[in-house]
């Protein structure tokens, strides 16, 4: 956001898609709700969850932080913290033998 | 923070009171030599932790001489317990570590000369800057006054593996809370740093006409910023499991001495190795970076040629700071790692290699066709290549997995590392101290006490670090307390001991020339014009010391970094920020 | 090429391709430190201020250095492909097969090794957590397991045939441990919960290398490499090699201790 | 050359409050984002040290045998609300209507005040019945997260909380500076709000 003006914004568009984007998340928890109570197999009830929480972080993330119209430097920053994220996560699956678990 | 309305009335055009001026200070420049004093002081007692851990090595269950009356605990009637021992070890590693070099390298010399360097008037966060000290001093402190806790400070290695760590005593959550303000600190400073170099840069400084010292700086605070953070979320883990009572990293029914540990269990000992290293890797990135930035300016003032293969040299450390991420498992090659796990991060590690040999090979080639002036912060930039040399060398045995088995936690991984940051980072440190003190104070440092300095330094640094390559060779184990003379494969290089540890407290007396030169120059007449080595960059154009707001005239720059002896000028530097004679055509 | 790294003796079958990677690598490193160090000490002569006042510009001009960074690259490809990462997985992957090995475990304990043979059986006994006593049944084992009668459990004593593949699978009761035995050229962590094996076949009897080394009270020894405690640096275990014959011999003279004995454990040295 | 006075240095920093021309950015923008990769390293931490324990164990729980969905939902709405709230305060900033800026943001904070009391009720709830981070690897993951994150909203409201009050006197006289920090406050109140985004489905319902 920052590099407009705050003159040039059009305040009142943006608080129309807040508003809209609002009704979307709410109405998406719901739904994550009502999924978790289908009590799907593992594999997808993980699935379904996990897509549904990427979207709507996708909303905030690019309505409420403004991420949509940011800078390159904003998203080039941002490409380098997901893809040290991505190498944190590969942690979890580089312990191997890690089954036993009683002691003796 | 009092409003301290104290007035100068020594003509000092200062409004600012003692207290804002020195200790609550936002002054970019007085932060960071609050950060190297506090850090060299660190230094000093690290080594001196060091200094009564040799003593038992080389004299096992021998009374210390004096100091056993200081430390009933640790020593009753002078000899040292195990569980002392152990104290030493772990907080020697971790002072130097994160509360030694890094303040020093990143928060002092970062700090001090980065914004001068580019030209800017200050940090980006002035505030932001304070706080990121006094937080790294809090967790100094803490860290300090673990000691005189009843059972003392942490003991189970720097690297703090649990279940080890979690059943060890109260000292270890002192690590652990001091920790979390260190890295808060470390955290503050990076996103300073990082802002810093991206939006005050002056007017025609692009990124490719950084010094490199710059470049250095701005790749360890991407380091700090994104590999802190895990160890922070493994430190709370690790606090929750000491002070709640979880099992994050304890499996379910431990036995210790022959007592079941009333845990829920279902953790994994793994999990914080991982994360450990996850830190801990990038993090000795942290501790090299900054001295290849010093040792790189030094070079080419001192050669009085532009460093070679410049471009190189920066892609590489970008490279650098990118692998540091993907190669945390090769210090746990023997924690059951199967083949493919093994064999990629055998590969990474290889691979990480190569971009220290082109920064090593381009520092060294600078050299050729220079003109070389032996000054003091020169020979510590001279001596930093071949001791990085081995201590990187020393490197690639143990990221190849089957010489690791034999070498892994023993003295020779002592001494790789120890190549590497002591005759490596603190050269290269002391380098830095004797090349920016007079900008800093405004005087000079005596060069015959110096080079006093230097060579005894050297000398004895070798004499305590090679001798461990070949301990460790021979088999000898790390962290013991009686120096390895238990096992019979030591017998034949036990007598060692003795020589490290005579070396090293040689190495306290070649430091001394260091601290009386350090303080005793500073009662000398301020001498010291802006600019005594002739040098190109950005901050000999500031006064010595640079003042509120650092440079008295606007300043940008004109051309590359290093534009030493550049045929047809008749100076043999062409600094950065002088405009061109003769104006070029523009663009 | 051994006599410039100081190893310590040999006495394992896959000690000494351990041994020639780790030279190698110290060849490469020889190397590099010897080029790379002479053109350094040449350039701090030759381009001092006296010999060389005025400093050249541009400096070197040819692109050697490229090939030689290269030429590291090179070395380390060899290394890692050719040496490492086959020796290495061996090591991990190709275990040997357990009828024709000696079959052991280890479980570390501050701050000793307990080991544990399954007996002519060839079956371990159950052991349990609950049933830990620290000085009558330190492993936990459940005597009324009928494959826990024959079932040897030694405090710091691993015995071993020459010759044949010791299969070794190590665990630990508390903290983390690490089994290693420099002359084996073996060392793994032994992590609580976990259960690593480690195998090497010992080619050296304790007998013939008391004679090589001239040394009458030679030892193998179990050096612990991972930092356990206040006695971490005593944690000290005994390896014996025997030769089949005395192997067989001990393990005999261990079943008739325990028949001696009776329920009654008094084999704990 | 006597110069009594000496101009603080904030208003001698380039760039505070007026965008770079290169990056198109101010500092403090970059600098919370940059804070922001460096909370998302310490949540994928966690996040990854979770699904370690969760693939390794030998049993899991599912959130419901321990946890209210129906709190954890409203609170989920709770936060939601708060972001949007907080939005609405930075548009408040830009119609430069203090009134409304005052009632967004105060509804802001107490969105958060609410959300912290729904995890009060919850966590003294777990705590009668005798569920204690101690009692498993899962209550220890749920009580380690969700107190980290609980934190963070604590900090974010203390933020906002002075934005409301005493840092609103900056609204008359640099009223772009008070724009972009009450933008910056609300960046991070909207990572927070999407930290729990995923918290909520992973911790209670999977
Ligand atoms: C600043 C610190 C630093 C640096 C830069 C490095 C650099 C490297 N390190 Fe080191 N390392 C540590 C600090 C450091 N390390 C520490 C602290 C530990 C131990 C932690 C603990 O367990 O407590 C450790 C442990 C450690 C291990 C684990 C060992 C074990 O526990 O078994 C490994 C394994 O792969 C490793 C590998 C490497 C490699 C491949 C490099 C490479 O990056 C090196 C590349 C460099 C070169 C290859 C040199 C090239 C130079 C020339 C070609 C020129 C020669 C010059 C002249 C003659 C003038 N290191
Ligand atoms: C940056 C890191 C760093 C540095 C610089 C050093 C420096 C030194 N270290 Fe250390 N060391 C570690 C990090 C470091 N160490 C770590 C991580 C471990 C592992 C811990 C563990 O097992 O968990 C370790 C372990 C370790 C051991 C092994 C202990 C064991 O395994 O039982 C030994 C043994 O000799 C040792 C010795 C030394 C020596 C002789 C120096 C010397 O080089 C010291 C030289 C120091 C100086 C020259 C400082 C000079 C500074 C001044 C003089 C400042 C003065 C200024 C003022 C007073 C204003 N260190
Ligand atoms: Cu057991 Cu060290
Ligand atoms: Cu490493």
């Amino acid at each position: 956001m920052s590099g407009t003006s705050y003159d040039q914004i059009d305040v009142d568009h943006h608080v129309k898609i807040y508003l809209r984007v609002f009704a979307a998340l709410a109405v998406l928890t719901v739904i994550t709700v009502a999924v978790a109570e289908l009590h799907l197999a593992p594999g997808w009830a993980i699935a379904l969850a996990l897509t549904i929480a990427t979207v709507k972080g996708s909303l905030v993330a690019c309505y409420f932080m403004h991420l949509i119209s940011e800078k390159k430097l904003i998203y080039a920053l941002l490409i380098l913290a997901a893809l040290f994220f991505l190498f944190e996560l590969i942690l979890p699956f580089v312990t191997e033998n890690n089954s036993l678990h009683q002691i003796l | 923070m009092a409003e301290s309305e104290h007035h100068d009335h020594d003509h000092h055009h200062e409004e600012l009171g003692f207290w804002r001026k020195y200790v609550f200070s936002t002054d970019h420049k007085v932060i960071g030599i609050q950060y190297a004093v506090t850090g060299m002081l660190f230094l000093f007692f690290g080594f001196c932790l060091m200094m009564l851990m040799r003593w038992q090595l080389a004299f096992p269950g021998e009374p210390v001489p004096l100091l056993g009356k200081l430390f009933p605990r640790g020593l009753p009637g002078g000899v040292m317990l195990p569980e002392f021992y152990n104290e030493l070890g772990a907080m020697h590693g971790t002072i130097m570590v994160f509360m030694g070099i890094v303040p020093l390298a990143v928060g002092g010399f970062g700090n001090f000369v980065l914004p001068l360097q580019i030209g800017a008037p200050d940090m980006a966060f002035p505030r932001l800057n304070m706080m990121s000290y006094q937080s790294f001093l809090i967790g100094g402190l803490i860290m300090f006054g673990s000691f005189f806790l009843p059972e003392g400070a942490a003991q189970s290695g720097w690297t703090s593996y649990p279940p080890l760590a979690d059943i060890a005593p109260s000292g270890q959550t002192a690590w652990l809370i001091g920790m979390v303000f260190l890295i808060t600190s470390s955290l503050l400073g990076a996103i300073n740093f990082l802002v810093t170099t991206i939006q005050l840069r002056a007017d025609g400084l692009s990124f490719f006409r950084l010094p490199f010292f710059c470049w250095a700086q701005f790749v360890t605070s991407f380091l700090l910023l994104l590999a802190f953070p895990p160890l922070e979320a493994a430190a709370f883990m690790q606090l929750m499991d000491r002070v709640a009572g979880t099992s994050f990293f304890l499996p379910s029914g431990l036995v210790v001495s022959g007592q079941a540990l009333e845990v829920s269990g279902g953790g994994s000992p793994i999990l914080w190795q991982h994360l450990f290293w996850f830190l801990a890797h990038p993090e000795v990135y942290v501790l090299i970076l900054p001295a290849f930035g010093i040792v790189a300016e030094i070079i080419a003032n001192n050669t009085r040629k532009p460093l070679w293969g410049y471009k190189s040299m920066v892609y590489s450390l970008i490279v650098l700071g990118f692998l540091s991420f993907v190669v945390w498992a090769h210090h746990m090659f023997l924690t059951g790692m199967g083949t493919t796990m093994s064999a990629f991060f055998q590969t990474t590690t290889m691979m990480i290699s190569i971009p220290s040999v082109i920064i090593l090979t381009a520092l060294i080639l600078s050299l050729w066709g220079g003109s070389i002036r032996f000054t003091t912060p020169m020979l510590f930039a001279l001596g930093f290549l071949p001791m990085f040399g081995i201590g990187g060398l020393t490197g690639l045995p143990l990221g190849l997995t089957a010489p690791d088995i034999h070498l892994h936690d023993t003295y020779y991984v002592i001494g790789h590392f120890h190549y590497v940051v002591a005759p490596g980072t603190i050269f290269a440190l002391f380098a830095g101290i004797y090349y920016w003190y007079p900008k800093v104070t405004g005087r000079h440092m005596s060069e015959f006490w110096g080079k006093v300095h230097f060579w005894p330094s050297f000398v004895l640094m070798n004499l305590i670090f090679f001798p461990m390559l070949i301990q460790g060779m021979a088999g000898m184990s790390r962290r013991m307390y009686d120096g390895g003379a238990t096992y019979a494969h030591n017998e034949g290089v036990l007598y060692l001991n003795k020589v490290i540890s005579f070396a090293a407290w040689g190495l306290a007396l070649a430091q001394i020339p260091f601290i009386l030169n350090l303080f005793l120059s500073l009662r000398k007449p301020k001498t010291a014009s802006a600019n005594p080595w002739r040098a190109t960059t950005i901050e000999w154009a500031a006064p010595s010391p640079p003042g509120h707001g650092n440079f008295t005239r606007p300043v940008a720059a004109y051309r590359g970094p290093y534009e030493y002896s550049v045929p047809g000028e008749s100076e043999d530097f062409t600094p950065q920020f002088e405009p061109a004679k003769a104006p070029v055509a523009a663009h | 090429m051994h006599w410039f790294l100081r190893f310590p003796e040999l006495a394992s079958e896959h000690g000494a391709r351990l041994d020639h990677v780790t030279v190698l690598v110290h060849i490469l490193m020889l190397a590099l430190f010897i080029i790379w160090g002479a053109l350094f000490i040449y350039m701090i002569f030759r381009f001092s201020q006296k010999r060389n006042p005025k400093a050249d510009h541009d400096g070197v001009k040819s692109h050697l250095s490229s090939w030689g960074e290269g030429a590291v690259a090179l070395a380390e490809v060899i290394l890692l492909v050719g040496f490492s990462i086959p020796l290495y997985s061996e090591r991990v992957d190709d275990l040997p097969p357990a009828e024709d090995s000696v079959v052991v475990r280890v479980i570390g304990e501050q701050f000793a090794w307990n080991v544990h043979y399954p007996g002519p059986d060839g079956v371990f006994g159950e052991t349990r957590v609950d049933l830990v006593d620290l000085q009558t049944n330190p492993i936990g084992l459940n005597r009324d397991d009928p494959a826990a009668a024959d079932d040897v459990v030694t405090l710091n004593q691993l015995h071993l045939p020459v010759g044949k593949p010791a299969l070794i699978y190590l665990s630990s009761k508390d903290v983390i441990h690490s089994f290693g035995i420099p002359e084996m050229r073996v060392k793994m962590d032994a992590i609580p919960g976990m259960l690593f094996p480690v195998w090497f076949q010992p080619i050296v009897t304790t007998e013939e290398m008391r004679q090589r080394t001239g040394d009458p009270d030679f030892n193998y020894e179990i050096a612990c490499a991972q930092l356990c405690g206040l006695g971490h640096y005593r944690m000290k275990g005994f390896v014996t090699v025997h030769t089949q014959e005395e192997f067989d011999a001990w393990m005999a003279e261990q079943q008739r201790l325990k028949e001696e004995a009776g329920e009654v454990d008094d084999f704990w040295t | 050359m006597a110069t009594p006075t000496v101009v603080p240095i904030d208003k001698i920093i380039p760039h505070t409050v007026k965008p770079r021309e290169d990056t198109g950015l101010n500092n403090v923008k970059i600098g919370i984002w940059l804070f922001l990769a460096s909370e998302v390293m310490l949540f994928g931490g966690l996040f990854a040290s979770y699904i370690l324990l969760r693939v390794g164990a030998d049993r899991w729980p599912r959130g419901e045998e321990y946890l209210s969905i129906p709190w954890a939902t409203a609170n989920t709405l709770i936060l939601i609300a708060s972001s949007v709230t907080m939005v609405m305060a930075w548009a408040s900033c830009i119609r430069k209507d203090f009134g409304k800026y005052r009632l967004y943001m105060g509804l802001t904070v107490l969105g958060g005040l609410g959300f912290m009391i729904i995890k009060y009720i919850e966590y003294t709830s777990k705590f009668h019945h005798g569920y204690f981070p101690s009692t498993n690897t899962f209550l220890a993951v749920y009580f380690t997260l969700t107190g980290l994150h609980a934190l963070h909203v604590l900090s974010g409201m203390i933020v906002n909380l002075y934005f409301w009050g005493p840092g609103a006197k900056m609204w008359h006289t640099e009223h772009e500076r008070f724009t972009n920090r009450v933008e910056t406050a609300g960046l991070f109140w909207h990572f927070v709000d999407l930290v729990w985004i995923f918290l909520f489905p992973i911790l209670y319902l999977l």
